[in-house]
């Protein structure tokens, strides 16, 4: 059918007199790392945003692997393949760790209807949780509460999460977002090591790692697609330093 | 024809008694996002207090102004001293307001028992005016005029002050109220100030249409929700509006369908939850 | 707080084992216990604050005794709240060993306990007005020396249609039972005898203003009759002045339209208002010259309905325990004296019992005076010896429903 | 942790057993019958409050219909009550269904609003509607009718019965707590997007625990109608609705005991205080501002963090 993981064809959003997302396209193929670039209110999250199927766009169309998805809910999406981090975390301040990605596999898997059995006694499930932890190197941390962890620990968190559901297209909203430099070398070896059948579309603003980790880089710049191409291509456009400085 | 004019006034004069009611009310849940459950309270009090100061001589329009501060400085003290403690707390803050509202209404009962105290509008108010050869009361005209005044004032206050920029600024976005240096704790005195105010205004402005007894509290507060969610929350020109338009469907609606009467307000407030939770100024969503 | 609990398993101990043994006997100089269910709290404290004012005034009159034998008097709070009023009285039955009840002051509160009441032969006097108490629900250990809720109306009726020569008149009340039995035996007896209801109108009891109504009312009346409770006759008349009607259709009412509690407040609106009930404050014999004497001293108020009835039980319970030589032990006995009982002198004159637990006395239509800028019921007519029936058969009053909303229909309206 | 759990069900069912030989008399077993029907309810009301963050003040409407409906098929139907008991709990739990998809077309204070609204309606209905309900005089059942043929009209039997039913709800909510279930919907509470994003359907779970809800709350209502013989439209009002969230929030919501402990208290201000303090009525609200001021997240939360604390977290 289609060649592209996520098809992302000409889709506009406006919000009362402001335009959101303008005309945008995006085709990324299977096992791809793109990366969003653009300044601050370039549109990037907002993108994310209808990707991920919080509201809808006005016009344009977007396929996973070739299936429709413009308009369904984000939960069929998310079983579809989708999964995505955020920027400001949201996670289950209460919970363990573990309770955490048990939240996401069940989100996955379903079995989130039971009303009887406890969740605890899911072994396997909670294994699976375990193991998704160790992948992002918290497997000591599994039965910790997250409010008893550090900020890189969550943002890890995070990305077990998403991981642990097993995602064909995986968005990442600045999974590098304040962290200490160590930090952020854990994260991009973590980020390194997802199999290549994960297809990446990724906002970041550490360039070093993202330019590094990325096939293909998109600018946007005021809700519009400003260029498109691999790395060098647009370092070499002059087009990035004028969206980022400004003439 | 004379139904329609008279049922017109009527819907007019109550929806300005309902928005001298609501107004406090809309103002603190607006900005500070307190459903105030002790505000049928605050309003029976100003009712009281003003019936007590007219008892002792004092003039009608005095009487309200003293009733109006004296609830305002209750509500100050009942805003710093306990609820400011409870901000983010939905629950604690209806708990709370409602402990209040239980200990108002029964110090009233033991201040000035259960029998209903009249309070008598100004003698100059109080004669029917004769209009197309029917009478409508005076009174209720000047109630309407009243709370066309205050709603000017208020809009006035908020349009045209620094604080009611700052109320503004304050309803709108409250993270950004509080990065741009506004003091939000002096503004939510100040705002609970002016809503117990209102409502302790609204009580003695009210007082010769409802006068003063127990249970004034319990009839009177649903009544302000009905209009603050009908007008939407934190909105004056929804307070106001909502106002009027509880007043026609009250009065409209129990005339033309009286078995219905016991719903009336309850049955458009459904809908408008259903169809538009934001209220039909509302300009805060959740 | 340890004392306390064992006091209560001792005297429960005792009060098994008596009634075990005797079915309630006790000590002679044991006191009377009665427990009073009042509202004293809410927004029906009004009504119940006055009830216990006028229990009192009575036994400060009777130096605290009724036949012979000190009282003991329980007062328990129901917050006007129906579950609230089964928990007291049971408190006051079961804990407390009532010897019998006095109240409670609503009819769905009585109506709550009604069926608690009668299972464990509690006698008990209701103050409650409400038809189904003395009718088809009447009950053996129930007895009411005030008035059930048509009964005073249909002396009202009688008045407004022979000596007003009445013809063409509108109801108003409250939309709850006791404005709907208060206005449909109005509604009955008024068109038996050949007037005409043309216009009925049934605010919510919680109605913020009467404007809305008011502005429904027709011109062409000869009289309008009020079925109001608590403040809303006051409510209303004030609102019905406002609107240019007030002295341009003469006002009639029911036992509380213009109740003494609110008769003050209404000022000169209320003059000339005619309303029926089983007492006014200004009727003329000792008892009540005394008693409401002593209610003016203590609480600077004149007694009107709630504070009346309480005192009309103490001097019926006064003549039944006398009778019985202060023995309250057996509740048949206690019931059955006092509805075979006459009592001559009581507040509203005399007082006897019908089969079915309802005082038969007099109705006095009542019209507003105001002397020396004080309001006052002064009675105009006396209609003697009235039953809950009025003129019609028991048995056969009670072959059709229970004065309701919807009967009898009023087959006059107008629209 | 299961070791805590043993404790808690021991102490429970000690304390339930215990209470008909511990309270001096038939009175005072009746008034913690009653307290423990309203403890049903606020347990009930707090799976929205505590579990889904829902604040309803309209819980009433859960207490009250199906006492409506309970007490008119047996009285006016003549049904038997082993087919009004299902009956009355299927309809509550139906208008919790429908009242649910209502309700949930708004969040935080809209919620709260839309619930209050539809209480009030159902209570207007009921006042009003004398034809079906009897109007404000209600509808009265003259005796306690044998179920199934056990005699439950005596106090204690029927406080059995109640005790029985407050366990079983104990039970169920528990397991609904540490269930997938119960985790999903405490995930709607703290981070609704967040759970729409891991692929959970948001709405379902709240709507499915707005039926758990109406389900229990009905139970508490034909509990109710079989403790007092006596339903009227208080029984629905918005006093009623209140004080179920009074109970919940004063004794700590999001907790087992919690609820219980809330029932417990505010029934006994109310029918025991009120018997020896005349303002009763202040007391209650002065209560509320205490517990509220001094321990926000309430009494058993509050306990637990004085007696030992830096704990945290615990239910």
């Amino acid at each position: 059918m289609s060649h592209f993981a996520l098809e992302v064809d000409d889709i506009s959003k406006r919000f009362g007199g402001l335009a959101a997302t303008r005309n945008v396209t995006l085709r990324v193929k299977p096992g791809e790392r793109r990366l969003l670039i653009g300044p601050n209110g370039a549109g990037k999250t907002t993108l994310f945003n209808q990707i991920a199927g919080d509201f809808l766009p006005d016009s344009g169309a977007i396929r996973l692997f070739g299936q429709e998805m413009t308009r369904l809910p984000t939960k069929k999406r998310v079983r579809m393949g989708l999964s995505r981090t955020y920027q400001i975390l949201t996670l289950f301040p209460n919970d363990t760790l573990r309770h955490n990605v048990a939240l996401a596999l069940l989100g996955t898997e379903g079995g989130g209807w039971s009303c009887w059995s406890s969740l605890a006694a899911k072994r396997d499930m909670m294994a699976r949780a375990d193991d998704a932890l160790a992948a992002v190197g918290l497997g000591d941390a599994a039965g910790r509460e997250v409010a008893q962890t550090s900020y890189g620990e969550r943002r890890r968190l995070e990305l077990a999460m998403a991981l642990a559901q097993k995602p064909k297209v995986l968005l990442l909203d600045e999974p590098l977002a304040g962290l200490s430099a160590d930090e952020r070398e854990t994260v991009r070896a973590l980020l390194e090591h997802i199999p290549r059948d994960v297809t990446i579309v990724m906002i970041e603003h550490d360039m070093d790692v993202a330019l590094a980790f990325a096939d293909q880089i998109t600018l946007l710049n005021f809700g519009q697609v400003v260029l498109e191409g691999t790395r060098a291509e647009v370092i070499a456009d002059p087009r990035t330093r004028e969206v980022y400085l400004g003439h | 024809m004379q139904f329609w004019i008279i049922q017109t006034l009527n819907s007019l004069a109550m929806g300005g008694l309902l928005f001298l009611l609501s107004a406090g009310f809309s103002l603190i849940f607006g900005l500070m996002r307190i459903p105030n459950l002790a505000h049928g309270g605050l309003f029976m009090l100003g009712a009281y207090v003003g019936a007590m100061c007219m008892q002792w001589g004092v003039p009608f329009w005095l009487a309200a102004i003293a009733a109006g501060l004296a609830v305002g400085a209750l509500g100050t003290v009942l805003e710093g001293g306990l609820l400011r403690r409870m901000a983010g707390n939905e629950q604690g803050q209806v708990l709370i307001t409602l402990g209040i509202s239980f200990i108002i209404a029964d110090l009233c009962l033991l201040t000035w028992g259960g029998d209903p105290v009249p309070l008598d509008a100004p003698r100059m108010l109080r004669p029917p005016v004769f209009l197309a050869g029917f009478a409508f009361p005076g009174y209720r005209l000047a109630v309407l005029a009243f709370a066309l005044i205050v709603a000017l004032g208020l809009w006035l206050l908020l349009e045209r002050t620094r604080l009611g920029a700052m109320i503004r600024a304050g309803v709108d976005d409250r993270l950004m109220a509080r990065s741009v240096g506004i003091r939000v704790s002096r503004l939510f005195s100040a705002v609970f100030f002016l809503g117990a105010f209102l409502a302790g205004l609204g009580g003695v402005i009210g007082g010769p249409i409802l006068s003063a007894y127990p249970g004034l509290d319990t009839d009177m507060l649903p009544l302000a929700l009905v209009v603050v969610i009908l007008g939407g929350v934190g909105s004056l020109p929804g307070a106001l509006v909502g106002s009027f338009l509880v007043g026609i469907i009250y009065n409209f609606g129990t005339a033309l369908f009286p078995d219905f009467a016991y719903v009336i307000l309850f049955l458009p407030m459904v809908v408008m939850l259903v169809v538009k939770p934001s209220g039909l100024f509302g300009r805060v969503t959740r | 707080m340890f004392t306390l609990s064992r006091r209560d398993v001792f005297k429960t101990g005792i009060g098994v084992s008596a009634l075990a043994l005797t079915g309630r006997a006790v000590r002679a100089d044991e006191p009377l216990r009665i427990g009073f269910l009042t509202v004293k709290t809410g927004p029906l404290a009004a009504g119940g604050i006055q009830m216990e004012q006028g229990m009192l005034t009575w036994l400060k009159l009777n130096n605290n005794k009724i036949g012979g034998r000190t009282v003991e008097l329980m007062v328990a709070d129901t917050n006007g709240v129906p579950a609230t009023t089964r928990t007291k009285t049971a408190e006051l039955v079961e804990r407390q060993k009532a010897h019998l009840l006095i109240g409670p002051l609503a009819a769905f509160e009585a109506l709550a306990v009604a069926d608690y009441t009668e299972s464990h032969h509690m006698p008990t006097m209701g103050l409650a007005a409400f038809d189904e108490g003395t009718q088809k629900g009447a009950q053996k250990y129930f007895a009411r020396p005030t008035a059930s809720a048509g009964q005073a109306s249909h002396a009202m009726a009688a008045y407004c249609y022979s000596e007003l020569k009445m013809r063409r008149m509108a109801v108003i009340a409250d939309d709850f039972a006791y404005g709907h039995q208060q206005t449909s035996a109005f509604l009955r007896v008024f068109e038996d005898m050949g007037g005409k209801i043309v216009q009925k109108i049934l605010p919510p009891l919680n109605a913020p203003d009467y404007g809305t109504y008011i502005s429904q009312i027709k011109t062409d009346l000869d009289g309008i009759f009020m079925g109001f409770a608590g403040s809303n006759g006051f409510r209303f008349t004030k609102a019905f002045f406002e609107y240019g009607l007030g002295g341009k259709i003469p006002l009639t009412g029911g036992l509380t339209a213009m109740d003494e509690a609110i008769l003050q407040q209404t000022g000169e609106d209320a003059v000339g208002i005619m309303t029926a009930n089983y007492y006014s404050a200004a009727y003329d014999n000792a008892a009540n010259k005394a008693f409401v004497a002593q209610m003016n001293k203590d609480y600077k108020a004149d007694p009107g309905y709630y504070a009346s009835g309480p005192a009309i039980c103490g001097a019926v319970l006064d003549a039944a325990i006398t009778k019985l030589g202060g023995k309250v032990d057996d509740p048949d006995l206690l019931i059955n004296t006092i509805r075979s009982n006459v009592v001559e002198n009581t507040i509203r004159g005399p007082v006897k019992f019908d089969a079915y637990g309802q005082a038969i006395g007099n109705i006095y239509i009542r019209k507003v005076e105001r002397k020396a800028g004080h309001n006052v019921n002064t009675v105009i007519k006396t209609y003697e010896n009235v039953s809950q029936f009025w003129t019609y058969d028991p048995v056969e009053f009670m072959k059709n429903p229970t004065y309701s909303r919807d009967w009898p229909v009023a087959k006059n309206l107008e629209n | 942790m299961t070791l805590r759990g043993s404790r808690f069900w021991a102490l429970m069912s000690l304390f339930l057993i215990a209470l008909p030989f511990a309270l001096p008399s038939d009175y005072y077993l009746g008034i913690a019958t009653h307290a423990l029907v309203l403890a049903i309810l606020a347990l009930s009301l707090d799976i929205l409050i505590g579990q889904g963050g829902m604040t309803s003040l309209g819980h009433a409407v859960y207490l009250g219909l199906p006492a409506y409906a309970a007490a008119w098929t047996m009285q006016n139907a003549n049904w038997p009550p082993e087919l009004a008991i299902p009956f009355a709990i299927a309809m509550g739990t139906a208008v919790s269904a429908l009242f649910a998809v209502l309700s949930l077309r708004a969040r935080g204070l809209g919620f709260l609003m839309i619930t209050l609204a539809l209480g009030q309606v159902m209570w207007g209905a009921a006042y009003r509607w004398v034809g079906l309900t009897g109007g404000d005089n209600g509808i009265r059942i003259p005796v306690r009718p044998p179920v199934l043929g056990i005699d439950i009209s005596s106090v204690r039997s029927f406080y059995v019965v109640v005790a029985l039913a407050l366990m079983v709800a104990l039970v169920c909510i528990w397991h609904l707590e540490r269930s997938p279930f119960g985790a999903c919907l405490r995930g709607t509470k703290d981070q609704p997007k967040r759970m729409n994003m891991l692929g959970h359907d948001v709405w379902s779970i709240r709507f499915l625990a707005f039926v758990f809800a109406g389900f229990w709350g009905s139970i508490a209502g034909v509990l109710y109608v079989f403790d007092y013989l006596y339903v009227s439209p208080s029984s629905l009002s918005l006093p009623q609705s209140a004080e179920a969230l009074l109970m919940v929030v004063l004794g700590g919501a999001g907790t087992l005991t919690g609820p219980v402990v809330g029932a417990i208290i505010i029934t006994v201000i109310k029918t025991v205080v009120s018997s020896y303090v005349d303002r009763w009525y202040s007391l209650l609200g002065l209560t509320f501002i205490i517990v509220v001021s001094v321990m926000p997240r309430g009494l058993v939360p509050g306990l637990k963090a004085w007696f030992a604390p830096k704990e945290g977290g615990a239910r």
